[in-house]
């Protein structure tokens, strides 16, 4: 086994992080303000929304500046907040736990999150979701979402254990579920919003399992306690509760085989892709992965499992995003793909946790500017989603151009802007692994960087290069094209993070800045040398790869002119590509349809026995509860017989009970 | 003479005063029958004073004779109100609610 | 001595035994041929008059309701007796108690007479 | 006949024990008697007219005084938990503020509070007391609707909260027996007062009446034979007595069974629960909420200390024998309550069940046990409170619509009214995030660690039979379509609306942050 540095005993909060409660409780605040105050909150609901995540943001900051004057041993912080479910041996307490993975995740969800709560006031300013009347209602409402989102992402990635994480795990999927179908009126936006519940309950299931297991094996749920009794579980215990973890990230993450939801819910409004399934929540699958490092440390064939999945995913994810023309669904299943990249990464073990932070950090920057990017296209294509309607964008929209290319490149991993460090770093541990481990993972992680350059190449010359093929034609609300640049309070956040895009990777990775940064948290990296190819090779490799892909987009794509509909006739691979990779047949099939099967054989077995036993069970209930009420017969005289007639047996029971 | 046999008569009284409840109609009638149980037991509270020689008991007597009399004051209120609106004391036509 | 209480507890059981069975019985076996006689209330064999008393009529109401609050002020000097007895050594403490226990007694005689229970019309 | 082994001048000279009175720790009850006394006089001495609005101010002032005093004594530098009424070289106070008793009265104080708000209003249908004149003749009886509106209700209330209180903190059987008969006869009375149906709400205080005596015959005779047991009736002594071995132990279990009866029926806990949906239905819907919610908090209160103080040596025999009224209890509420179509008597079945729950947790016999009880109690009196608050609300042209068939398609009607009483009856079945999910969690799993799983796995049955009842109406009320002439639901008024509102908070509140209350509930024991 890998050495690592042990896990941190947690000192108390003093100073500015007694306050960090302050955190949770102003986005909330927010959000129960939004949702109660109802139309009266209407005129100024989006700008209090803003405020709290700003000032979230502010506080996290003020947090973060202080902690990085201690001493990296002194960073891990404990807040304990109050007693919150003392039952007898079950004693969960409420406590935060600031640490510099906890203050990472809190400067992501609240920086991205208050640049998008600007975004969305400009891109919300007319939504009326379907309905009539000229009030701000809907906004104000999506505003109260928003803000619940990020209390509860803030409860889940500051919690102290891991009751407190589900409690936020289950609030980010109710906010999420509230987004993904904002526009109920859309029948695609509620069935995807109750697809991506379903998928999520499934993933729930498998970590309210796992927290489960480590109560009962260890009495407590408190991260300090399990990290550091971890040890003391049996190997398959641990095997089990890592991998029923993992399916709780797949869950949330989308991540094979739980994927299918993520891309259905771009149905929601852009921001909400953006923020919830680009940036920050669909990377809590990463985080959980990431916190129980201690228990994942201890279960290699647990890890295994993890790179596995993540490496499936990557590929997955970046197949299916060469086939489809929505531009969202494309951003979508490239978030698949790149999340793949982080659970790979974390599944590398110590060598990986902190580069799998590394790239979510990074991704969480470019990603959310593609999605703002994608959604001032849309804003200004009268909400069109079919790329094969776009072309020649760049002249019209030249800032959205301008940043949703820089964070094309960032994503593709052009030499020096943040994918390039980020992607490379994994692409590299992968590599270092032994034996054929080495030569699948790495390859894959290759194959991706290659995959993902062709697809977001094609996105790029399709969207803003080549013919207007939106000149005549209409969108299906009967409007002509009009393509404008979006207002200042769209373009401001994507400005934004398009400079994150460019100098965030190399500001985090210069220095060691970063993996040295969570070093309490997650142990140091332990940079192993040797593996499949030498480690000076891979960025030479992975850009090469890269290069070859842009080039056979351009060929491919770039070169002829785009079919303003998607030709019908393709080869198998695009086809199935289409078709998610038949990534939903196979859940049919494997899920599905023996589910289908297994109720079927089940309803015959229970229209003659179960239900029988069922049926019979309820008449036995009902019909003794019809006789018995027959002696509630209203008279007082048979009452007193039934108090004396209880009274003698109870004497007589005792009275045997004693002298026999 | 021993004290058990008032406490057997005590019982007896009890038992009477607990079967007259369940067999008579009219709700003066059974409600005189919780006071026969009462002072059945102001009976057995003596008795058991006198066993353990001390007063105790007599005083507990007289706090039942107290409640009782309120008791009877209270029900025969009820009892009261309820024949008036229905012109019958029997506990037998009380029967609206039941099920 | 006192272990000999067991024939007590099995009478008990027995005698309510039996009124279970007696109530629970009765209907179902005993034929019902009702006659005037037997509905009649049972007065030592004399013909039952509906108007008990001389002068005519029903006792009045009233009659009872002054019985019960008659009933209700004669028991509580049931705890007045008790304390006459003892009253020396029970001292200041013992005046107080019985004070705020008459105290109370008045205030639901007040109640009484202030919502006339106490006039005979 | 008996010769008295100690004459008249013996108890004259005979150094009597004053007992020191700790009058901080008792102020709540002191409080509450005397403003029950005053509010008698303001009866008898005030024009009806002025009488409402004084009466009401009157009650609530009182319940809120006293507990700023039981806040002021549970903070204040005394030794909290000791104090009460104490015949000096006894350790034990004959009336303890112990923990458990203050608990509970800061729970009786705040749930009379809501029951209060809810009997003060009448800005619905000009509210639900009248004075018991008879109704004219040739009228519907049953429908009969008297006119005028009484106030006697408040004095009342008062008196029977002041018996409750006495009730759950006497530590002596005759005190106990004595606040019984306090707090019923009140109760009794209000049971008759309601002004719509008169005919059922006399029925009800009837039958209440005439069981309630009966059953109060047995404690009492239970009492006789402890006494004659144990020579005292304090529970400390009785205790005392039962760790020995010399005595009589057919009078102890005698004596145990039929006291515990005695208790049981109050606390409405099958076999002897027949009165409860009778009485639950017939009663005013207020004074309904007031019972289901107060007198389970006494009952149990009671139950808890005399089990606890006097009986804990033999645990041992009776526990079995409580274990199957437990059960009988649990099956009772659960499976006669699916087949109930009236809404008041429902939750009176779902109050018999929850009483069985309440009971597994109190023979557990153990601080988890008390504080879960207690706790569970705390709990169920609120939901229950706003559940019947609710059911004031909606109405037809008779009075209160109680049959469930009128609450069909009600959120199509009212939403609020229905997801409100639907978070309530989830609340009653268990459902976490709520507080009867708490409640049960700490009960059961206080009755596993006291080795009681068989009981527990009954239990759940029960809750699983019960939940169907709770979740028909929320399916009727959301599923079904609403019928033509069906009830409205009345605007409820500032008092009822703040008592729903109450039961509410608390309902969630203690199911999402339940920790303050088990903390306080588990501050300390019975103190013996």
């Amino acid at each position: 086994m890998e050495t690592f540095l042990a896990v941190q005993e947690p000192l108390a909060a003093s100073g500015v992080a007694e306050y960090g409660w302050l955190l949770i409780a102003l986005p909330l605040f927010g959000a129960a303000v939004l949702l109660l105050g109802g139309r009266r909150t209407n005129a100024w609901g989006h700008l209090l929304g803003c405020a709290t995540v700003i000032a979230a943001f502010v506080y996290g900051l003020a947090l973060f500046l202080s902690m990085t004057g201690m001493p990296a041993d002194e960073r891990v912080r404990e807040l304990h907040l109050f007693d919150w479910i003392p039952v007898n041996a079950l004693n969960v307490e409420f406590g935060l736990r600031i640490d510099p993975l906890s203050m990472v995740f809190v400067l992501l969800i609240t920086g991205v999150g208050a640049l998008i709560h600007i975004y969305s006031v400009g891109y919300m300013s007319h939504d009326q979701a379907g309905r009539t009347g000229a009030d701000n209602t809907e906004r104000r409402r999506f505003f109260a979402y928003l803000n619940l989102f990020v209390g509860a992402m803030l409860i889940l990635v500051l919690g102290n254990s891991f009751v407190t994480l589900y409690l936020g795990w289950e609030g980010v999927g109710l906010a999420s579920y509230l987004l993904i179908a904002f526009w109920q009126h859309r029948p695609a936006a509620a069935t995807a919003a109750k697809k991506a519940f379903l998928m999520n309950r499934v993933g729930d299931v498998g970590l309210a399992l796992a927290i489960f297991l480590m109560f009962a094996e260890l009495g407590t749920t408190q991260y300090t306690e399990v990290f550091a009794r971890a040890g003391e579980m049996p190997t398959g215990v641990l095997l089990a509760i890592a991998l029923l973890l993992l399916l709780g990230a797949c869950g949330k993450s989308g991540q094979f085989p739980l994927q299918a939801w993520l891309p259905d819910a771009m149905e929601g409004p852009t921001p909400v892709s953006a923020l919830i399934h680009a940036a920050t929540m669909v990377t809590a699958g990463v985080y959980l992965i990431a916190r129980s490092n201690p228990i994942y440390n201890l279960t290699e064939d647990g890890r295994l499992v993890v790179t596995i999945i993540g490496a499936l995913t990557l590929l997955i994810g970046a197949i299916i995003g060469c086939a489809y023309d929505d531009i969202k669904k494309v951003l979508a299943y490239s978030t698949v793909s790149q999340i793949g990249y982080m659970i790979l990464a974390v599944g590398l073990g110590p060598a990986g946790y902190a580069l799998g932070i590394f790239h979510l950090l990074t991704h969480g920057f470019f990603k959310a500017g593609l999605f703002l990017g994608a959604g001032s296209v849309m804003h200004g294509m009268n909400d069109e989603v079919n790329m094969r309607r776009f072309g020649g964008l760049a002249k019209h929209m030249p800032i959205t151009f301008v940043t949703f290319g820089l964070g094309y490149l960032a994503l593709i991993g052009f030499p020096f802007l943040s994918g390039y460090f980020s992607k490379d770093e994994i692409v590299a541990a992968a590599f270092a692994q032994e034996g054929w481990r080495g030569w699948v993972f790495g390859g894959a992680a290759a194959l991706g960087a290659a995959l993902t350059a062709f697809y977001m190449t094609r996105l790029m010359l399709m969207t803003f290069f080549g013919e207007k093929r939106w000149k005549g034609q209409k969108s299906a609300d009967g409007r002509e094209y009009h393509p404008h640049e979006s207002p200042a309070s769209m373009t401001v956040p994507m400005i934004v993070l398009a400079f994150g895009s460019v100098f965030g990777g190399v500001l985090l990775y210069s220095g060691d800045r970063l993996l040295g940064w969570l070093e309490p948290s997650l142990g140091a990296v332990a940079h192993a040398e040797g593996g499949a190819l030498p480690h000076s090779v891979i960025p030479f490799l992975v850009v090469g790869l890269s290069a070859v892909g842009v080039l056979l987009a351009w060929l491919l794509v770039g070169r002829r002119p785009v079919p303003a509909t998607a030709p019908a006739q393709v080869s198998f691979p695009v086809r199935a590509a289409r078709a998610d990779l038949y990534g939903n047949a196979l859940n049919e099939t494997l899920f599905a349809r023996p589910g289908t099967w297994l109720t079927r054989a089940l309803v015959y077995v229970d229209n003659r026995g179960v239900d029988g036993l069922v049926n019979g069970i309820a008449a036995l209930l009902g019909g003794s509860s019809g006789r018995l009420r027959r002696a509630q017969t209203g008279f007082v005289r048979s009452y007193a017989l039934s108090i004396l007639g209880g009274a003698v047996l109870l004497t007589a029971a005792l009275l045997m009970v004693r002298f026999t | 003479m021993t004290p058990t046999y008032y406490l057997l008569l005590s019982a007896l009284l009890f038992t009477i005063g607990a079967v007259g409840v369940l067999v008579r109609r009219n709700a003066i009638v059974v409600f005189m029958c919780v006071e026969l149980m009462l002072n059945a037991v102001n009976l057995s509270l003596v008795t058991f004073a006198r066993i353990n020689g001390e007063l105790d008991g007599q005083i507990m007597a007289f706090f039942v004779m107290v409640v009782a009399a309120a008791e009877v004051v209270v029900g025969l209120a009820i009892i009261m109100s309820i024949f008036k609106t229905r012109r019958s004391a029997s506990v037998d036509d009380a029967n609206l609610l039941k099920y | 001595m006192l272990e000999s209480y067991l024939p007590l507890v099995l009478l008990f059981v027995l005698a309510t035994g039996f009124a279970v069975f007696s109530v629970s019985v009765a209907p179902l076996v005993g034929p019902r041929r009702y006659n005037r006689a037997k509905l009649d209330a049972y007065e030592c064999g004399i013909e039952p008059s509906p108007v008990p008393v001389a002068g005519g009529g029903r006792i009045p109401v009233k009659f009872y309701l002054t019985g019960m609050l008659f009933i209700l002020f004669d028991v509580e000097v049931v705890f007045m007796y008790p304390y006459a007895v003892a009253a020396g050594g029970l001292g200041v403490f013992g005046l107080v108690a019985v004070g705020v226990f008459l105290l109370a007694v008045t205030i639901a005689f007040v109640y009484e007479w202030r919502l006339g229970g106490l006039d005979w019309d | 006949m008996f010769q008295a082994t100690l004459g008249s001048q013996d108890v004259a000279q005979s150094a009597v024990n004053i007992p020191e009175i700790d009058w901080q720790a008792i102020s709540p009850v002191v409080v509450v008697f005397v403003a029950a006394c005053l509010s008698v006089l303001v009866e008898a001495f005030l024009p009806r007219e002025r009488r409402w609005s004084v009466q009401v101010t009157l009650s609530l002032l009182t319940v809120v005084v006293a507990g700023l005093a039981l806040g002021l004594y549970v903070n204040s530098d005394a030794v909290v938990g000791t104090g009460g009424i104490t015949v000096a070289g006894q350790a034990v106070p004959l009336f303890s503020a112990d923990y458990p008793a203050l608990f509970l009265w800061g729970t009786l104080l705040a749930l009379s509070f809501g029951a209060l708000l809810l009997i003060a209003d009448r800005s619905v249908d000009g509210g639900a007391f009248a004075s018991p004149v008879p109704p004219a003749p040739g009228g519907d009886p049953v429908q009969y609707q008297a006119p005028g509106r009484q106030t006697e209700v408040f004095p009342l209330a008062l008196f029977a909260l002041g018996g409750m209180m006495v009730f759950l903190a006497a530590n002596d059987l005759l005190t106990m027996f004595v606040a019984l008969e306090v707090l019923s006869l009140p109760l009794y009375l209000m049971c008759g007062l309601a002004r719509r149906r008169r005919l059922i709400s006399q029925e009800s205080a009837v039958k209440y009446f005439l069981l309630g005596a009966f059953s109060s015959a047995f404690f009492l005779y239970g009492l006789a034979l402890l006494y004659g047991y144990a020579g005292s009736v304090r529970l400390v002594d009785i205790a005392a007595a039962t760790a020995g071995t010399d005595r009589p132990e057919t009078l102890l279990y005698a004596g145990f069974g039929l006291l515990v009866v005695g208790l049981l029926f109050k606390a409405s806990i099958g076999p002897f629960h027949a009165w409860t949906p009778d009485v639950y239905q017939g009663a005013p819907t207020p004074v309904t909420a007031f019972m289901a919610a107060c007198t389970k908090v006494a009952a149990f209160g009671a139950i808890l200390r005399v089990l606890t103080l006097a009986f804990e040596a033999s645990s041992w025999e009776w526990r079995g024998v409580l274990w199957a009224v437990a059960i009988v209890s649990m099956l009772i509420g659960a499976v006669l309550g699916l087949t109930q179509t009236d809404m008041k008597r429902m939750i009176a079945y779902s109050s018999i069940a929850h009483a069985g729950f309440l009971l597994v947790g109190a023979i557990a016999m153990t601080e988890d046990g008390l504080s879960g009880t207690m706790f569970y109690l705390l709990a169920y009196g609120f939901t229950t409170l706003a559940a019947f608050g609710i059911i004031t609300l909606v109405r037809d042209g008779n009075g209160e619509a109680t049959h469930l068939s009128q609450w069909a398609g009600l959120a199509k009607r009212s939403p609020l009214v229905a997801v409100t009483f639907a978070f309530l009856l989830l609340a009653l079945a268990g459902i976490p995030m709520t507080s009867g999910f708490m409640g049960k969690l700490a009960v059961f799993s206080a009755a596993i660690a006291d080795g009681m799983a068989p009981l527990v796995v009954v239990a759940l049955l029960a809750s699983a039979i019960a939940a169907f009842f709770y979740l028909r109406v929320i399916v009727l009320m959301y599923f079904s379509e609403p019928a033509q002439d069906g009830p409205t639901v009345s605007v409820p008024g500032a008092f009822t609306t703040a008592a729903i509102t109450l039961g509410v908070v608390v309902t969630l509140l203690l199911g999402v942050l339940p920790a303050f209350a088990l903390d306080w509930a588990s501050v300390g024991g019975f103190v013996s």
